[in-house]
């Protein structure tokens, strides 16, 4: 089994091979079986190697298909490494990957594209088991920027908006960002290993490098620079609400489940040098809990629904950077992974609403969904409950609750980090159910035309039932103390060290967490379906205006990106469109020209004019002569 | 004899085809298919003859042809090819091959004219790959400006003649300078040892004060940076690129330039070491400044081959910043960028070309949601537009890393500058796609997709490319040994900011493998 | 002998003054013709009393003559002194007359400050020169024959006068 | 005078017969195409005679000449450049309702003068040399005497011409006050027992410098030229742009290694500023320039600057230099100013830069052939101006002329606008023909198959140098020249 | 044979070299400038003639003698350029024969 590893990332490529080359000539109802099989086959297959791999106890597969270049010791190969943090990833790409791509098979039939979207998404999900499954990272980083131009062209898919290619531009030119932070991360360990083999620099960095040295910061650092700009976070976060242009199976898949997460996955594998680098990964820490918070007052102001989702994705992640940051380093690939399922299902959900409603966006335009679309309803429900933690029965509480208590009591946890977390949970609560109840409660605004059928509705039930029990897998201490994924990723990655102190009381916090997550949902109950005059209220008052046009606008970072980096470059590019360096050139040649109608004045035609010139020499010779 | 009969073969056969021209407009496309053809053939089959591991036998060159020229200066007419050269050749030909399709329905004014300039320049490239003695160096450095200068000024676009002219009095003006340093490296020579000659193997460890090698050096420097171009040397650049027809803006980007940066592999690096040493921090700067400017300018280019022109002065910049690097990281990535740039920005200007046929304007602003009726040449247009930013998968993205890893060594923060640059490759070639595919179609015209002839041109460059991209090890092993003999000067260089690189393959390589060529003249040695 | 070649040169150098600056053209070549006179004395006094007689009769007589044959030809009458007036202005001749003594000064000062070769100054008499001329000059002399020729087929040419000439205005003014 | 004198002139004494052979046919009666046929026997034997003689020994017919290897190299190349020019002049003056007759026999004494002047070792010799060529040239540029602008150019040339003479003189006196020997190796005999440098002795040479350069067309010197150029036919053009200078630069070199010349840090450095304003002035007078004699003008101006600076680096490859380049010149002016004699019609010449609008698609071989020709004027390579070039740099390079190697450099440069001007303007595309030959297609063969001659000519001497550069190098030798 | 001194001679010869110089640069009358010319002329000559007595040899005379025969051929070929252009222009002015320029 493990000889077959590169199957798959080449079934997606494969996939995404033909589409590319015959999908025009291709029946339609072809495209999907390609599009999807291949996806599924691949699902198929990742099943059968995790089984394998549990079973047989192995700590890692390795497998090189050929040697992708060789040059002065840096060697890397077309290889892949497997390994238990590995499969759940390809586990989460390959499986909710192939409930989207039945999912998409219905919501993108109409589209004239279909081929296209199907070879783009197979191409994304090759390039996205690449990232996870390289053994390098100069391959990792073809699949870090493979993804990226994945996500560019489904963000574009629909290019005739030229919003939508605004949008994936603008996407692929953040991310680029964050590449190059990246790219320099690889070539200072190049400098220092002499190889860019994962494994071979996790085993020879701390070696090298004590704890705390410089360059281990900085290049946990620069890492970091990567992984923000690809999981959109502090500082890169701007471009994820944008990419929402996309159809909505394209950010349940790439925004949402699988590409965004790639930065935990990166922070995850290279866990080594960040715990080289204290620094660093307090960094990431923080910069978890900003973005969370950030986000997640964003997510509270916006009437987009998927807009509202992706603000809330990058909140999620936050949380995952955050339980990086700390060192619970299992909660975060374990927050991911329920994140993936409930996210991807209520991206799904939202998608199906909005294909029900004309493509409408607006949550105010909605409502009163629940009985029209109640598998709709119920599972978006289910997502909803998970992603606002919804205590005991959704998956979401389990995961969340962990990063909450490991933010306070993990060994880097601090108190700082507990109340933005807490305060983050606080507003997801709200904002999640904000979203619910103006969607799917109230009267009807929009005249429903598209109801999902079963391709539609299956992945849905699927992702739903995946969000209640997926918590299951790992809970809390004091809660039987089941931590079967936690102990699935020990050999990987390393179990946290949690203050002893605190553990007795961690009852307390589990309880606040519960009742927070109820007092927002409560909250958003008051406002938006009880009394709805208390939002006009709020709204009066110029602070909440002011407040939420700030919050509405993603904290201004876009218009302030725009002033710093994006106006001045254009500025000066258009300013500087003649190539002022050209005017060198063009003064050269008009000195030449000035100068020949100089010299051209005394050709006069005229006989004295041309004695004097031999007087001048005359006078010139003599004078030289008597000079010298 | 199979190196002149490469040269040989395009002279005759552009002759051959200006003559045929008077028959019919059919004839002289396909005298110089086939003449391109049968020479791609050839340089082919001395890729595959070649054993393909980098510690070839008999040192890094593969064939070698000494004839007497003009005894009297010590001139030879002497070629000599090594993996660099042959790889520079198969790239030559390839393009050339792609050159004359391109034109097949492009040019119908003077038919025969056009392919016998085509096939000099191609016949002046070759030489300059090929030569290894300086005076025939600059023989065919100037010979094959000429029909370039035709070509841009005879079927160019509608400022043809401006930029024919800027494009050659720029290369002129720089090349005279070259000539200048080329006389005195020679006489120097001359006069430490008494032998009067232009070889290049023999002029190789002639010794100099610095400044004396300073100036040498900037004479060549200043031929080659030109070519490149290098900013701020850049200027001819885009008016040359957007004028020229098609196929002149393939061979001008795909070719001409890289004869700069051949020039700096083959000329500058072996010839100066102590200079460029001296010079190098400087010389990656302008490389620096180049990725940045060219990108800046690029991105407000509303003329679409002019942004591709622009591209290419970024794009360019990566090449001198790794020559000056001196490591082998750094100089493969620059031989592969010299190839994937030819590939990638050639195929650009061809899809530039297309457009123009269909539409007759090359300004972006005109175009727009092309992707609708045109969706082969939409992805291919995408690879490349990929290509161009350094996506990795393609061989542009090897060329560049390799580049900069190499450069990350030898200085890091220009590196970081240049790293930059990518980000900025993004912004500009992202703009492409988004305003000719994307959007609607506001023009009048139906867009038609690719025909047969023009997916035969693009297919194997993309097919090109994302093998460079995914297993460039052939070309890498091909440049090795040449491209270690061109660093043999620097082996000394301290190093101590990298670790100690195993390098397996390098164990057998013979280092004096230049010992065993018999040339005339005295003793000479790379010591 | 000494004091004559002075006396001479005073007269060539006033008379040639003369002539630059006659507005007559008549006058001035009489002035050029003592100029010449003078000269010749000058020759003479300098020991080379063949070459005084040849400038006698060459340049004041036959060169001389010849230009006054032309300007008679052309018919030159009192209009002629007058415009001549009006060509010769301080503005036009100002300049090029300054520069001219500069040079001239510069000449004077090399001329007296440097030191000349022993002097030796001999009369060669015409047999000298004779046997010069005709003995290593010979090839010399052949030239000139063939410099005459040159000048008299050109002269031929050139001076032939077609029938009609029609005056560039009036050929204007017929294409109009 | 012996028997073996007379041998040694073989090719003068030719070249004067034929004018008094040429003068006597006229007398009895006037028919252009016997007359040419006669000049252009007489330039042939005259040439063939060159083979008689052979270049072993330098041959002195004291005082006055020396019949030695550079001697006779250039004797041959005035002797045939004055044939191409002859052979040019047929289909031009054909055309013509002048009396054509006189025109050969001004051309072969002019030719003659030339000749004389390249072989004298003599202040005589060399003044009855260049005035035999002056006068004859006089005629030769008003020859079309209905022309108002031929005779403008005649009397410009005229006045200044006998004006550098005088100059020219006033310069040998000075010089022969000084030395008391006319004869170049007497001079340079007298000049090494000098102690120090004799202030009159350069202000002598200086004026002789003033001659020299006025004959060459340098700056400030140069002003004639474009006129000159304009207004004379142009196969008389052709003639004074190679033959009489190419005669000069011969003299002048002669005269100048000689008396070693190179020794007066004066002369260097007049002649160095002689060089560089010619280089610069005559590319930038011609940059703007529409009228292409009078570019071709400007850029002999230019040329004459570079060929100083091989001139400057005074030793034997210097010479061997400047004999390429004026070689290469000269294939290239005559080929040149063969193309404008081929377009030239009986109303004017063909000088205007229109009138070679669109040549390329009209008459493909002559533009073909021109654009040979300005590239070589040009210096690129394949041409026979581009090893001149090249060996001209070489010599200011082993020399360490470096401000005069730039400068070139940089001229060079700004020369090729104009040419690829030309070129350009061969190649646009045109509606508007001018093409009126009055003559039947076949007079204007021979000009046809001369300027095709010439670019073939052009590219062997181009790809193949080293033919040339041995005959060069052999015949050289006996320049008494500071070796390498 | 006498006090005449070779400055004495080259002097006059210059003083009338530069006058002829300065008359040919003032004068606009084509005539007037060939006469200038020859008076340049005959001054190279006496120069020629003064070298050649302060030598005592007879190659100075020799020189006149050839410098006498220039003249005269120039000074016809110029009379008859000048009739010529008489005739073509109906002035003696040299300014006016400037068509070509520039």
């Amino acid at each position: 089994m493990e000889n077959l590893i590169w199957l798959i990332p080449a079934l997606p490529l494969l996939g995404a091979t033909l589409l590319i080359l015959f999908g025009l000539r291709l029946p339609r109802v072809l495209v999907p079986v390609i599009g999807a099989g291949s996806v599924g086959i691949s699902a198929v297959l990742t099943i059968l190697l995790g089984i394998q791999f549990l079973s047989d106890g192995a700590a890692m597969y390795e497998q090189q298909v050929w040697q992708w270049f060789s040059v002065a010791g840096l060697s890397p190969g077309i290889s892949f490494h497997v390994d238990a943090l590995t499969l759940v990833f390809i586990f989460v790409i390959t499986f909710v990957g192939f409930l989207i791509h039945l999912y998409s098979a219905e919501f993108m039939a109409e589209d004239a594209d279909y081929s296209r979207f199907f070879a783009s998404m197979n191409l994304f999900v090759c390039a996205m088991l690449v990232l996870v499954m390289a053994d390098n990272l100069v391959l990792l980083y073809l699949g870090w920027e493979g993804v990226g131009l994945c996500s560019f062209l489904l963000i574009g898919f629909w290019y005739r908006e030229l919003a939508n290619g605004y949008a994936a531009r603008k996407a692929f030119i953040i991310t680029r960002v964050g590449d190059t932070a990246m790219a320099f991360a690889l070539f200072l360990l190049f400098q220092h290993f002499g190889t860019l083999n994962i494994q071979e620099i996790l085993t020879q960095a701390p070696q090298t490098w004590s704890v705390g040295s410089q360059t281990a910061v900085l290049v946990a650092l620069l890492l970091v620079g990567g992984a923000v700009g690809k999981s959109a976070q502090l500082p890169l976060q701007t471009w994820l609400p944008d990419a929402m242009a996309g159809p909505s199976p394209v950010s349940a898949l790439i925004h949402a489940a699988t590409m965004v997460t790639a930065g935990v996955y990166l922070i995850s594998r290279m866990y080594v040098l960040f715990e080289l680098a204290p620094t660093a990964q307090m960094v990431v820490a923080f910069i978890g809990a900003a973005t969370l918070l950030i986000a997640g007052f964003t997510a509270l102001t916006q009437n987009d629904l998927k807009r509202v989702l992706a603000y809330s994705t990058i909140s999620q992640i936050g949380y995952m950077f955050l339980a990086l940051g700390v060192g619970a380093w299992s909660a975060a690939v374990f927050h991911f992974m329920i994140h993936a399922f409930f996210k991807a299902l209520l991206f799904l959900g939202a998608g199906a609403v909005i294909m029900a409603l004309h493509h409408e966006h607006d949550m105010f335009k909605m409502g009163g969904l629940r009985h029209k679309m109640p598998v709709v309803f119920w599972t978006f429900l289910i997502g909803s409950a998970s992603l606002a933690a919804v205590p005991l029965i959704s998956a979401g509480f389990y995961s969340k609750d962990q990063i909450l208590w490991l933010g306070l009591a993990g060994e880097r946890g601090s108190v700082i980090l507990y109340i933005a977390a807490l305060l983050g949970a606080f507003v997801t609560s709200i904002y999640t159910f904000r979203m619910v109840f103006i969607t799917f409660f109230g009267e009807e605004k929009t005249h429903i035309s598209h109801m999902p059928g079963f391709w539609m509705k299956m992945p849905l039930v699927v992702l739903a039932i995946l969000s209640v029990i997926g918590g299951f897998i790992e809970l809390p201490h004091n809660f039987a103390h089941f931590t079967l994924f936690t102990n699935y990723l020990e050999p990987v990655l390393p179990v946290i060290v949690i203050d002893e102190g605190l553990s007795t009381i961690e009852w307390i916090f589990q309880i606040v967490a519960a009742v927070v997550a109820l007092a927002g949902i409560y909250i958003a109950y008051l406002f938006y379906l009880k009394k709805p005059e208390l939002v006009q209220n709020v709204e009066n008052s110029r602070f909440a205006m002011a407040m939420h046009r700030f919050w509405y606008s993603g904290w201004g970072f876009d218009a302030l990106y725009d002033a710093v980096f994006v106006q001045p470059y254009v500025y000066l590019s258009k300013l500087n469109r003649n190539d002022a360096i050209d005017l060198i050139y063009t003064g050269f040649a008009n000195l030449t020209q000035w100068l020949n109608s100089l010299f051209a004045r005394t050709q006069t035609g005229m006989l004295r004019t041309y004695m004097l010139g031999v007087l001048v020499g005359a006078l010139l010779i003599v004078t030289i002569s008597l000079l010298l | 004899m199979i190196l002149l009969w490469m040269i040989v073969i395009l002279m005759a056969g552009g002759i051959l085809a200006w003559l045929s021209g008077r028959v019919n407009d059919l004839l002289p496309r396909w005298i110089s298919l086939l003449a391109i053809l049968a020479n791609l053939a050839i340089a082919a089959w001395l890729w595959l003859s070649e054993p393909a591991t980098a510690a070839t036998k008999q040192g890094a060159w593969l064939v070698q042809l000494n004839m007497e020229w003009v005894p009297q200066w010590g001139i030879g007419f002497d070629l000599a090819l090594d993996g660099l050269s042959l790889l520079m050749l198969l790239l030559t030909f390839l393009l050339g091959a792609l050159a004359v399709l391109v034109s097949w329905n492009e040019i119908y004014t003077k038919v025969g004219f056009f392919h016998f300039n085509l096939l000099w320049v191609l016949a002046g490239i070759t030489g300059v790959f090929l030569t290894m003695d300086l005076f025939l160096f600059y023989f065919f450095w100037e010979v094959m400006l000429i029909p370039m200068y035709f070509l841009i000024g005879i079927w160019g676009h509608e400022n043809r003649i401006y930029a024919a002219f800027k494009f050659f009095i720029f290369t002129q003006a720089s090349g005279l300078l070259m000539l200048l340093s080329i006389l005195s490296l020679y006489f120097i020579h001359a006069n430490n040892t008494g032998i009067y000659t232009f070889n290049y193997f023999e002029l190789l460890g002639t010794s100099f004060s610095p400044a004396v090698g300073m100036w040498l050096m900037f004479g060549f420097l200043a031929a080659f940076l030109v070519k490149l171009p290098v900013v701020p040397f850049h200027s001819w650049l885009p008016d040359a690129h957007s004028q020229a027809p098609t196929a002149g803006s393939v061979i001008l980007a795909g070719l001409l330039l890289k004869t700069g940066a051949y020039g700096l592999l083959r000329f500058v690096l072996p010839l100066f070491p102590d200079a460029a040493q001296e010079f190098a921090p400087w010389a990656m700067l302008l490389g620096v400044i180049g990725i940045l400017y060219g990108a800046l300018l690029a991105y407000s280019q509303t003329d679409l081959k002019r942004l591709v022109a622009y591209t290419s002065v970024s794009h360019m910049g990566f090449v001198i910043l790794g020559v000056f690097a001196f490591n082998e990281l750094a100089l493969q990535g620059v031989v592969m960028q010299m190839i994937t740039h030819g590939l990638s920005t050639g195929a650009l200007f061809i899809l530039a070309g297309f457009l123009y046929d269909r539409i007759h304007t090359r300004n972006i602003e005109k175009m727009g949601g092309f992707w609708a009726t045109a969706p082969k040449m939409g992805v291919i247009a995408l690879i490349f537009v990929m290509a161009s930013l350094g996506l990795p998968g393609l061989g542009n993205f090897i060329a560049e890393f390799l580049t900069l890893i190499g450069s990350w060594q030898a200085h890091n923060w220009l590196t970081v500058f240049a790293t930059i640059g990518i980000v900025l490759a993004t912004a500009y070639s992202l703009r492409i796609l988004k305003k000719v595919y994307y959007g609607h179609n506001i023009t009048d015209h139906i867009i038609h997709d690719l025909t047969g002839r023009e997916m035969l041109i693009m297919v194997p460059m993309v097919v090109a490319l994302l093998w460079l991209g995914l297993y460039p090890q052939p070309v890498v092993d091909t440049a090795k040994p040449s491209i270690d003999e061109q660093l043999q000067a620097y082996t000394n260089v301290p190093e101590d900011r990298t670790i100690s690189m195993e390098q397996p393959q390098s164990i057998n390589q013979p280092t004096d493998s230049l010992s065993q060529l018999k040339t005339k003249g005295g003793a000479y040695g790379l010591k | 002998m000494e004091l004559t070649f002075y006396i001479a040169a005073a007269v060539a150098i006033l008379a040639t003054i003369m002539v630059i600056t006659r507005y007559n053209m008549i006058h001035a070549l009489l002035y050029l013709v003592v100029s010449f006179l003078a000269i010749s004395v000058v020759f003479f006094t300098l020991g080379a009393p063949f070459m005084a007689a040849l400038e006698i009769i060459i340049y004041a007589g036959a060169i001389v003559v010849l230009i006054i044959f032309v300007i008679m030809m052309l018919n030159l009458n009192a209009d002629s002194v007058k415009t001549e007036e009006e060509w010769l202005k301080p503005r036009i001749w100002v300049g090029p007359a300054i520069l001219s003594l500069v040079l001239l000064a510069e000449l004077i000062y090399i001329f007296t400050a440097s030191d000349m070769p022993a002097s030796t100054v001999a009369a060669v008499d015409a047999r000298e020169v004779g046997i010069a001329l005709y003995g290593p000059y010979m090839l010399g002399v052949q030239l000139c024959g063939m410099l005459l020729m040159a000048g008299i087929v050109g002269a031929y040419h050139l001076g032939r006068q077609k029938k009609k000439v029609i005056h560039r205005f009036l050929e204007k003014e017929a294409a109009q | 005078m012996v028997l073996n004198d007379f041998l040694h002139l073989m090719p003068l004494l030719i070249l004067v017969m034929a004018s008094l052979i040429i003068m006597l046919v006229i007398a009895v009666k006037r028919y252009h195409k016997i007359i040419y046929i006669i000049t252009l026997l007489s330039l042939a034997a005259a040439f063939a005679s060159l083979f008689e003689i052979g270049y072993i020994e330098p041959y002195a017919i004291a005082p006055l000449f020396i019949v030695d290897g550079f001697g006779l190299f250039y004797i041959g190349l005035i002797l045939l450049s004055s044939l191409v020019v002859a052979m040019l002049s047929y289909a031009y003056f054909e055309q013509r309702e002048e009396r054509k007759e006189e025109y050969y026999i001004l051309h072969i004494l002019a030719t003659l003068g030339a000749c004389v002047m390249v072989i004298s070792t003599h202040f005589a010799s060399l003044f009855l040399g260049l005035e035999v060529l002056s006068v004859s040239l006089y005629g030769l540029v008003a020859y079309l005497r209905t022309r108002e602008r031929s005779d403008e150019a005649g009397i410009k040339y005229l006045i200044l011409a006998a004006m550098s003479s005088a100059f020219l003189l006033f310069g040998m006196a000075l010089v022969y006050a000084m030395t008391g020997a006319m004869n170049f190796a007497q001079i340079g005999v007298a000049l090494s027992a000098f102690q120090e440098t004799s202030l009159i002795l350069m202000i002598g040479f200086g004026m002789m410098i003033i001659g020299i350069g006025f004959k060459l067309g340098v700056v400030p010197f140069h002003m004639w030229t474009p006129d000159v150029y304009e207004g004379a036919p142009a196969p008389v053009t052709a003639f004074i742009a190679t033959v009489s200078k190419g005669g000069m630069v011969a003299l002048m070199t002669r005269f100048f290694m000689e008396t070693d010349g190179f020794s007066y840090p004066t002369l260097v450095l007049i002649f160095t500023i002689i060089a560089i304003a010619s280089m610069l002035a005559g590319n930038i007078l011609a940059l703007m320039q529409n009228n292409v004699k009078r570019i071709l003008a400007y850029s002999s101006i230019a040329h004459l600057g570079y060929i100083l600076v091989a001139f400057l680096a005074g030793n034997t490859m210097g010479v061997e230099a400047v004999t390429f380049y004026l070689v290469a010149y000269f294939i290239t002016t005559l080929g040149a100013f063969g193309v404008v004699t081929l377009l030239s019609d009986e109303e004017r010449d063909a000088e205007q830069l229109e009138d070679y609008r669109g040549l390329l698609w009209r008459r493909p071989w002559t533009a073909a052939i021109f654009t040979a020709m300005l590239l070589s004027l040009a210096g690129i390579p394949l041409t026979a101006g581009f090893v001149g070039k090249f060996f001209v740099l070489a010599a200011g390079v082993r020399t360490e002329l470096w401000l005069l190697v730039v400068m070139l450099a940089l001229n060079s440069v700004i020369g090729l606008y104009y040419y690829i001007k030309i070129i350009a303007v061969m190649f646009y595309q045109t509606n508007v023909v001018r093409e009126r030959q009055a003559l039947h297609p076949s007079a204007y063969l021979v000009s046809g198959i001369t300027i095709a001659l010439l670019a073939i000519l052009l590219v062997y001497v181009g790809v193949y140098p080293t033919g040339m550069m041995q005959v060069i190098e052999n015949l050289t030798l006996s320049i008494n020249a500071p070796a390498l | 044979m006498n006090g005449v001194t070779l400055e004495a001679g080259l002097l006059l010869a210059a003083i009338l070299f530069i006058l002829g110089l300065i008359s040919v640069l003032i004068r606009r009358n084509i005539i007037f400038m060939l006469i200038s010319v020859e008076i340049m002329l005959n001054a190279a000559g006496l120069a020629f003639i003064v070298a050649g007595m302060h030598w005592a040899q007879p190659d100075g005379q020799v020189m006149f003698i050839f410098i006498l025969t220039m003249a005269a051929a120039e000074v016809s070929v110029g009379l008859a350029l000048i009739l010529q252009l008489y005739h073509q222009l109906k002035t003696l002015d040299s300014d006016a024969a400037s068509r070509m320029k520039g």
